[in-house]
């Protein structure tokens, strides 16, 4: 029973704490008492629906990984924008990224990290979580992206799953 | 504010929710529940019938708000007359249905119960959109109940049946939208003071209002040319929905009675009897319709719910010209007729489940099992429903005839519902003498028998025919009262007035 | 109202809306639906986000208190633009619609 | 100042709105439909978020918010049905 | 305003009853839902057109008329019972009969036109 | 008291009847007897008051609105029928305890036969015309059943099916033509109506409801053009024709004539209406019997033609021949009743009822023959008979008939010839069943005397006949004087009843028609001959094809009508409300209300704009579906932004959630259908449908405009005003919602319940084949459950779960609520459905959909419920402000909990639609789903909800 009244997923529920407080349009008496009965409640009910957790999951990389790929898509969008006006033709490419995340939940913030940065859409991920397919709005080279998705993404997931 | 009123409503309500939650209970112990609920609703009618026959409005406030602010219910005669009514014809059609008919799906009951809640907040509602919300409430759960059963046959009639009112609902809304736009207010008796007072070119909105919703009402009822949806869905419901759903077209009847006189009614000003002029030649041709349907009937199940367009015609005949004595008279014949029909229904049901593959089709087939009781059944049924003597639809039919004064319209008006009648006699006894006498060898196999159960809640509906016999002078009294309380609106009226309770009280 | 917030939040409405309008441009005027899947998840993604922000400081400096509902829009966002991408792709690549001819690669379907 | 501001956003934004409406019009193929709703349905986050700045209320911010949550399970139906059919199974 | 807003529900009514009176079920259900808009947007319009005057207490100088946005609400999710409840039937008519034809007997149906074998992509 | 008695014993007999069928024919003949003589006994005792020209009369208030009553009188007409219905009635009875087989059905029969013994003295003792028509259906409706009684043969229900249509319909006509004289009189009660003769001549309606009346009559009496029924009556059982179609049911249409006689005779109209048909009918009935072979044929017809005469002399006006109407009806009853009864003896004992194969009978049974002799020499008229008697009357009144000119000549030259031919088919009756040689293949040979006690009732009846024919004054005359003052009204006039007259007029004319009939016969072979030629009309198959055409042609046109096709019905609804509001809506034209127009702002007009161009563009593409289920979207998209645009975050908010849900049902149900929509209306159907789209599309148009420019005041004033202080909520929608108007919402939360219930039992075992692509070419990919969306998926339900509860909890002060909390949760969890497939996420749901429904409504049910136990009414809210340390100040208020089951009863709802739709995917029909078609309890599923 005592199982039952603990926080199942710590994370989740402080992130649900803090959404609440966002909701609640600042934090005060009344938004403190019913963030925590819902940032506990609502992870009892839901946990089932989150089996394959990580097992390890570093989350105080997180917020640096986040205001990184922030810092990205405020200049991915620049540089979309800029392609788009520009009357140049684009060059799209589809490119195979071969993955060297396993765990599903980093490939999946990989994947919409890509999505959000950069000239990147992710197009498809293999079923057996191997390859990444990528379509660039405009580039020369894959290696080029690969390189880089690599480097400025993969890496830090990689530290923050492994 | 006495909370009786609630009861029609809440112990259906109850029951149904009840029954979702037993859903995978033993049947047995849901079919106890199930009658036990009916048969309260049918005591809580009674016990309301008991307190609307002192002529007297009650009214109940939902939610303690004053109308014509808040919902109210507001128990009448009339109310009070449709809630036996429905609940009568809902408890046998109920013990019909425990003898087999609701089986294969568990949502039967609470389908049932959940329309008998809408059919009667429909009856006792006082405002004018909860009545859209009860016709919504009856109509998914008949939609439902329509399609309970086996078979492919009822899913394109059904699908007619659904669009149609849909479009209907919509309809309701327009006319509603149209109202409240210039009238300010949804309670109906707020809605018999305002509209008098409407002037101009707001009168337009108004009219064009009241048209609609007529339109609406007259889809429910079945009034030609809204008529078409009825016979086929009715056909291939299940027997003991199709019973219930005697009561159905009737709902209209009901709108039309319950709203016109009071908000367009005499006193309407510049509206007065809005849509009447319409409705009586509609009716008539609706009649002449339904005859022509009874005549042109290869199935019982076919000629009956022509009958009921037959019901439906002759109802609303008297009703659009307006007076009590034809209110009176309608009323009378509308509890026959729904009990009648109803009754036929269930028990061309046992005909078919004797007949084999030639179910109910008229046609020769090996004599029947039980043919003395079906076939007396079906003559008494027959004879009810065609308006001969000695049973209730000549005397509904009677009170009709004479209800009109001389002229054009008692013209019209004999001579359709007489022919009617002659034509139905016909057609009956061509359907009654072939499907019951004309016998050729042989032996129906897998023919069921009829429980004393389905016998009984059969005979019960069709008996009750007799019973209004019996009963023809209290109940004339009944609906003739009812009908001088329609026509007199003051007292609906005053319901604006009715008194709320008071803090600590 | 401070004229230095009036600025910031005219610039980022403005820019808000310029990115919204790139975005629908390039969705409007780019070649094949693979170029055409760049421009709303990424500029109009922002342009909204822009536009949020502009918002929580609008209100932030307003006599009717903060909020941070905007937040969670962005959030939101950010957080379905992806799958959206991917599903819309997946879909796209499995009706193999058509690519512009400029491109390099092949999609897959699974 | 920032009423300008406001207007030449709101133009700017139902121009954008437009150009949506181009694209799923002229298509040519389903999942740019789709794209053309997803990014009408984000626009509409937009034009919410600017009424209410406009209109000095917080009162439509949750409409936003509801777009922000749901209206991709929208699109991603819509997107799983042109690949999957089966939607839910 | 009014102008546009009375245009939107004229149309909304009209491409509605159009589709209404379509022979399969689909167009049908697109039909219903979007008469059903057009008509919520109506009952709406019976409480007339306000700007900023949503009637929550103490955001605004004045208030909308709340009686129709409720009715409104009401309406709406009705609305959504019943399309969902007709969509299923479609479904279940489907089933039965192997066509989503609604309009009479599918043996007398109307020639099918050359358009018919036209197709084109989705 | 006693003469609702002598009208309701054989009703109560009837009802005991079929009780006494276990014990025999004998046993049941007597219980039926029983109540026949206390009815008979009952009637004594008023005799004196009778002769002395008095009237027994007895009311009783049954429906006074109705003018129907429970009245019965007692005069000496209706004494003369309710006599001849009761004696007769017993004879029948004793007849028919020899007549019927043991193996039938006893009990059906003589429980008819002593129904309409009841129902015809109805009839007669009926002092209220209304009664009296309950009577008279009734008596078409036992006739019916009667005639039928051996139902399975064919020609027994076709008669009987004939018989009632006439009857029957003629009823109808004398129940219009008694309304309307009840109309004029303003009561149904006999002595009003019988008083008020001369205002019913004298209206304008008297016509009408003179033919309508006659209609009756005529039916029932079998008058031409009606009389075909009557021979096909004859499959009857014999009792039955003998009782029914000869000596009672038959002169109940006489028996009306007379009673009316004073309210109606009197006229032209009358005159020329009766006299004439009977004269027809006369006529015709007698020479068709002449020709016919079956000997109740014979019979039959010589019955319409005897039934002719009376109508006749009815006809005529006079006193006189009133009394001879009466006086020939007690006399035809008795000598055709006998007849008939001892040709149901010859038919009993031979087998057939054909003249042509029953001859000689006097040899085999002598007794009966002597019996069946005298009653047919009694029809011929014979003196010393009775029929002698009355006939001679009838000649005496056609000599006296004034009529213009040498119509003058007619009435005694067509009373000649009938009488001629009533002699002649008398003689073949005789002659060729009894004499004429030796009998021809008999079915029953050699043929034998009946029992001893089945010719009892025929040699009373045939007693009677001669005693009254010699003995008229002292047998009947009382009677029959009593009988003709009640008819006319007035004490009957002087007339002698006596054998003989002396040599006169009348006297000649009957030996004319007795030789002439001799004559005839002995020529039959050249008569029957000249009738041969004629083509023999059927009217049974007549009457068959007429009511076989007619309801082929009824079905014929409810088919063309009822076609099934929706879009017809959808059309008549759209035009009849087009119809309706046109004149309304015409008459207001475009108009703009005092309050006029408010400037556009281009934004709206461009958006408002894509809204209708969308709205146009899903009609016009509509055949695309994936095209115009996104092209919907656009508008529900729009929609919800016009409510913002307008002041109503509620509705933003609902429509979209709405909306989202709407689109995923659709896609739903998109998979198993065509992606295409053929073009199957024509050209033309569909220039007719965009055109009644653009009627009802420009209407809401105008109407919208104009309600849009009126001033306006409305009730929400009260909401406004009262939402705080009442209903303790600052989003006055919501209060409306769960406070004023939260019995909408009880209501609207059990549709969306009833709808899932619906759609959950409507699926159970569907299965649908889906299509194996997307149509275009591509099967569907194998792929189910991308990874992305499915690890998106996973944070997004508790993040929206959160939103959700926000939503909820803040929707009675600011928008939100129950409903749309309860959308975004249910879509949350679909987002799972769709991401991680249907059994994944269902063993993952803790509660089942119905629970969660059921819960929902019991919540929102009880906490309206809980405000009885405080005498308020049902759903009275209360609410609260709560100070907690820490916390701060709190809302409670009753109307969250009921929200809360809003919320519970919406996201079971909404799952368990989809979720049926989604079940029935070939693909998620790998897991068994808790089987739906078993009744026994499944517990199984509902404890092995896995937890993790």
């Amino acid at each position: 029973m005592l199982g039952r009244l603990s926080f199942p997923q710590p994370w989740l529920s402080l992130l649900l704490f803090s959404i609440w407080q966002l909701l609640a349009d600042g934090v005060g008496g009344g938004s403190v008492v019913v963030g925590l009965i819902l940032a506990w409640g609502i992870p009892q009910l839901t946990q089932s629906f989150w089996p394959e957790r990580p097992a390890v999951f570093k989350a105080w990389r997180l917020p640096g990984y986040l205001l990184l790929v922030l810092w990205d898509i405020v200049i991915a969008s620049f540089e979309v924008a800029w392609l788009i006006i520009s009357p140049r033709r684009p060059e799209p490419m589809f490119i195979s990224y071969p993955l060297q995340l396993d765990c599903p939940q980093a490939i999946a913030i990989l994947a919409s990290t890509i999505s959000l940065t950069p000239g990147t859409v992710t197009a498809d991920i293999s079923d057996d979580h191997k390859i990444l397919l990528i379509h660039a709005l405009d580039t020369r080279t894959a290696e080029e992206v690969i390189e880089a998705i690599h480097n400025r993404y993969e890496k830090p997931l990689m530290e923050m799953f492994q | 504010m006495t909370h009786w009123l609630l009861a029609p409503i809440l112990i259906p309500l109850l029951g149904a929710i009840l029954q979702i939650f037993v859903g995978y209970a033993p049947m047995p112990l849901r079919r106890v529940l199930a009658i036990i609920t009916s048969a309260l609703t049918l005591a809580a009618a009674i016990v309301l019938l008991n307190l609307a026959g002192d002529d007297t409005y009650r009214v109940y406030a939902m939610g303690n708000w004053q109308p014509p602010f808040g919902i109210v219910m507001v128990l009448d005669r009339l109310a009070a007359m449709m809630l036996v009514l429905t609940a009568s014809l809902a408890l046998l059609c109920h013990l019909f249905a425990i003898g087999g008919t609701d089986e294969g799906t568990r949502q039967f009951h609470s389908l049932f119960l959940f329309q008998l809640m809408g059919l009667n907040i429909a009856f006792l509602t006082g405002d004018l959109f909860n009545l859209f919300v009860a016709f919504e409430i009856l109509l998914i759960a008949s939609y439902g109940l329509l399609m309970h059963g086996s078979g492919s046959t009822r899913s394109t009639p059904g699908l007619h049946y659904v669009v149609l009112n849909l479009v209907g609902s919509s309809l309701f809304l327009i006319s509603v939208g149209m109202i409240y736009s210039v009238t300010g207010t949804l309670n109906m008796a707020d809605l018999a003071v305002k509209v008098p007072l409407v002037s101009g070119d707001q009168r337009f909105l108004v009219e064009a209002g009241g048209m609609l919703l007529l339109v609406v009402f007259a889809l429910k009822a079945a009034v030609l040319p809204l008529t078409f949806w009825l016979p086929r869905a009715y056909a291939s419901a299940t027997a003991p929905v199709a019973a219930f759903f005697a009561i159905m077209t009737k709902v209209g009847i009901y709108g039309i009675i319950r709203v016109y006189p009071l908000v367009f009614g005499a006193n309407a000003g510049e509206m007065a009897n809005l849509g009447m002029n319409w409705l009586f030649p509609l009716a008539l041709a609706t009649l002449i319709m339904g005859v022509i349907g009874v005549m042109g009937a290869q199935t019982l199940r076919t000629l009956v719910t022509w009958q009921l367009v037959i019901s439906v015609g002759t109802l609303l005949a008297p009703i659009a010209l307006g007076s009590q004595k034809g209110l009176a008279a309608a009323l009378f014949y509308l509890l026959s007729t729904t009990w009648t029909v109803g009754g036929l229904f269930l028990l061309i049901e046992l005909v078919r489940s004797q007949r084999g593959s030639a179910s109910d089709k008229i046609v020769m087939a090996p004599q029947i099992r039980h043919r003395t009781l079906l076939s007396s059944l079906f003559f008494f049924g027959a004879v009810s429903a065609a308006g001969l003597p000695p049973l209730s639809g000549f005397f509904g039919k009677l009170m009709i005839l004479q209800s009109t004064t001389s002229g054009v319209e008692m013209a019209w008006l004999w001579g359709t519902i007489l022919t009617g009648s002659f034509f139905t006699l016909i057609a009956y006894s061509r359907a009654g003498s072939v499907v019951f006498w004309r016998n050729i060898e042989g032996e129906i196999k897998n023919s069921t028998p009829v429980t004393p159960l389905l016998a009984l809640s059969t005979g019960a509906l069709i008996g009750m025919s007799v019973l209004m016999v019996a009963l023809a002078g209290p109940i004339s009294a009944y609906t003739s009262a009812t009908a001088a309380q329609l026509l007199d609106t003051r007292g609906y009226i005053q319901t604006l007035q009715a008194p709320m309770v008071e803090e600590g009280s | 109202m401070n004229l230095f917030i009036e600025y910031i939040i005219a610039a980022l409405l403005l820019l808000g809306a310029v990115f919204t309008l790139v975005g629908a441009i390039g969705l409007a005027v780019l070649p094949d639906f693979f170029t055409r899947l760049h421009g709303p998840t990424k500029a109009t993604t922002v342009g909204v986000g822009a536009m949020a922000l502009a918002s929580m400081i609008w209100f932030a400096n307003q006599p009717m208190g903060t909020g941070f509902v905007e937040i969670l829009i962005m959030v939101f966002l950010l957080l379905t633009a992806p799958p959206s991408a991917n599903m819309m792709a997946k879909a796209a690549m499995h009706m193999e619609v058509p690519k512009v001819g400029n491109t390099r690669g092949d999609p897959w379907g699974q | 100042m920032i009423a300008i501001v406001l207007k030449i956003s709101i133009a700017l934004v139902v121009i954008a709105a437009l150009l949506n409406v181009y694209r799923l019009i002229v298509g040519p193929h389903a999942p740019d439909r789709v794209l053309a709703i997803d990014t009408l349905a984000i626009n509409a986050i937009a034009l919410i978020i600017l009424l209410g700045i406009t209109l000095n209320t917080r009162m439509y911010l949750e409409a936003a918010l509801l777009i922000a949550v749901m209206g991709f399970v929208s699109t991603v139906a819509m997107a799983k049905y042109l690949k999957r059919g089966s939607v839910i199974e | 305003m009014e102008l546009v807003f009375a245009l939107a529900i004229g149309a909304l009514t009209a491409g509605g009853v159009y589709l209404l009176l379509r022979a399969r079920t689909f167009p049908v259900v697109l039909g219903l839902t979007m008469l059903s808009y057009g008509v919520n947007l109506f009952l709406f319009a019976s409480g007339r057109l306000a700007t900023g005057s949503q009637p929550v207490l103490g955001t605004a100088a004045q208030y909308a008329d709340p009686l129709p946005q409720a009715l409104v609400l009401t309406a709406i999710v009705i609305g959504f019972a019943m399309t969902a409840f007709v969509v299923v039937l479609s479904l279940r008519n489907l089933a039965d009969h192997g066509d989503d034809h609604v309009d009479g007997d599918p043996k007398k149906r109307t020639p099918t036109s050359k358009h018919a074998r036209e197709r084109r992509p989705l | 008291m006693s003469l609702p008695l002598v009208v309701l014993l054989p009703f109560l007999g009837a009802m005991a009847a079929p009780l006494f069928a276990q014990g025999g024919r004998t046993a049941i003949a007597i219980a039926s007897t029983v109540p026949a003589l206390i009815a008979l006994a009952a009637l004594f005792p008023h005799w004196q008051t009778l002769a002395d020209g008095g009237v027994v009369l007895y009311t009783y208030e049954w429906l006074p609105a109705l003018g129907l009553s429970l009245s019965f009188r007692l005069d000496g007409l209706s004494l003369l029928f309710a006599l001849l219905i009761l004696v007769i009635g017993i004879l029948i009875i004793l007849y028919a305890r020899y007549y019927l087989k043991p193996e039938e059905n006893i009990g059906k029969f003589y429980g008819l036969l002593l129904c309409f013994m009841g129902s015809m003295l109805g009839i007669v003792l009926s002092s209220n015309l209304l009664l009296m028509m309950i009577f008279w259906e009734i008596t078409s409706l036992v006739s019916f059943l009667l005639i039928s009684f051996w139902t399975h043969k064919k020609g027994a229900r076709r008669g009987a099916r004939m018989a009632l249509t006439v009857t029957g319909g003629g009823g109808l006509a004398l129940l219009a033509g008694i309304l309307i004289i009840g109309q004029i009189v303003g009561s149904y009660e006999l002595d009003d109506v019988l008083a008020a003769g001369p205002i019913i001549k004298a209206h304008a309606l008297y016509p009408v409801a003179l033919t309508l009346v006659l209609l009756g009559a005529f039916t029932k009496s079998a008058q031409f053009p009606f009389h075909f029924w009557l021979p096909h009556a004859m499959q009857a059982p014999t009792p039955v024709s003998a009782y029914l179609h000869s000596a009672t049911m038959v002169k109940a249409g006489i028996f009306l004539l007379a009673r009316l006689y004073p309210a109606l005779a009197g006229t032209e109209q009358w005159f020329y209406m009766v006299s004439f048909t009977g004269m027809a009918t006369l006529l015709l009935g007698a020479y068709i019997a002449m020709f016919k072979h079956d000997l109740k044929g014979l019979l039959a017809n010589s019955t319409i033609s005897h039934l002719g005469l009376i109508v006749l002399l009815l006809g005529m006006g006079t006193e006189l021949a009133t009394v001879a109407a009466l006086f020939h009806v007690i006399n035809h009853a008795t000598f055709k009743a006998s007849l008939f009864m001892a040709a149901g003896i010859i038919d009993h004992e031979t087998g057939t009822r054909d003249m042509r194969r029953i001859n000689g009978l006097w040899r085999f049974m002598p007794h009966t023959a002597t019996l069946a002799m005298v009653a047919a020499a009694s029809m011929a008229g014979v003196p010393l008979l009775n029929g002698f008697l009355s006939k001679e009357m009838f000649f005496a009144e056609s000599l006296a008939l004034n009529l213009p000119g040498y119509w003058a000549w007619l009435p005694p030259i067509v009373a000649t010839l009938a009488g001629i031919f009533a002699v002649a088919y008398s003689a073949r009756f005789i002659h060729d069943v009894f004499f004429n040689g030796k009998p021809i293949n008999l079915p029953i040979y050699p043929p034998h005397e009946p029992p001893r006690y089945m010719k009892i009732p025929v040699e009373i009846l045939v007693f009677a006949c001669l005693m009254v024919g010699m003995f008229p004054t002292i047998s009947v005359g009382p009677l029959l004087y009593a009988a003709s003052s009640a008819t006319l009204g007035v004490p009957a006039p002087d007339y002698k009843l006596a054998v003989m007259h002396g040599l006169n007029l009348p006297l000649f004319m009957s030996f004319l028609a007795f030789f002439g009939g001799l004559l005839m016969y002995s020529q039959r072979k050249r008569f029957f001959a000249f009738h041969d030629r004629f083509r023999e009309i059927d009217e049974k198959a007549i009457f068959e094809k007429v009511v076989f055409s007619l309801g082929l042609r009824a079905n014929r046109f409810t088919a063309a009508t009822e076609n099934g096709s929706l879009q017809r019905y959808v059309m008549l609804l759209i035009v009849s409300a087009l119809a309706v509001a046109f004149l309304p809506i015409s008459e207001m034209g475009l108009f703009i209300g005092s309050n006029g127009l408010t400037p556009v702002d281009w934004p709206t007009a461009t958006l408002g704009a894509v809204l209708i161009a969308s709205a146009l563009a899903t009609a016009a593409m509509h055949r695309e579906r994936f095209f115009a289920l996104v092209l919907i979207s656009v508008v529900g998209l729009l929609t919800a932004l016009t409510f913002v645009r307008f002041s109503a975050p509620d509705l933003t908010m609902t429509q979209l959630s709405v909306e989202v849900v709407t689109v995923v049902l659709l896609m739903l149900a998109l998979y198993y259908m065509p992606s295409w929509t053929p073009v199957e209306s024509s050209r033309g159907r569909r220039v007719r449908d965009m055109g009644i789209a653009l009627l009802a599309g420009s209407g809401m148009t105008i109407i919208t405009l104009a309600i849009l420019t009126q001033p306006f005041s409305s009730i929400s004033e009260f909401f406004l005003a009262n939402s705080k202080t009442g209903g303790g909520g600052n989003n006055v929608v919501n209060v409306i919602l769960v406070d004023f108007r939260g019995f909408d919402t009880l209501g609207e939360i059990s549709v969306l319940a009833i709808a899932a219930l619906g759609i959950f039992a409507m699926l159970k075992n569907t299965t649908l084949t889906p299509p194996p692509g997307d149509g275009l070419g591509h099967a569907w990919a194998r792929q189910s459950h991308p990874t992305m969306l499915k690890q998106i998926a996973r944070p997004m339900l508790p993040m929206a779960l959160m939103v959700s509860a926000f939503i909820f909890l803040r929707g009675h002060n600011l928008p939100g609520g129950g409903f749309i909390a309860g959308l975004i949760t249910a879509v949350a969890l679909i987002l799972q459905y769709i991401a991680s497939g249907f059994s994944w996420t269902e063993d993952r749901i803790a509660m089942r959909y119905h629970n969660m429904i059921a819960l929902g409504l019991l919540f929102a049910v009880m906490t309206g419920a809980g405000s009885l136990a405080f005498g308020y009414p049902f759903l009275t809210s209360t609410f609260g402000y709560i100070t907690w340390p820490v916390v701060g100040k709190f809302e409670l208020a009753s109307a969250l909990v009921f929200d809360l089951g809003v919320y519970l009863a919406v996201v079971g709802a909404t799952l368990m639609m989809l979720v049926s739709v989604g079940r029935i995917s070939p693909h998620s029909a790998i897991r068994a789903i808790p089987s739906e078609s078993s009744h026994d309890a499944d517990t199984t599923t509902l404890t092995q909800r896995e937890t993790e």
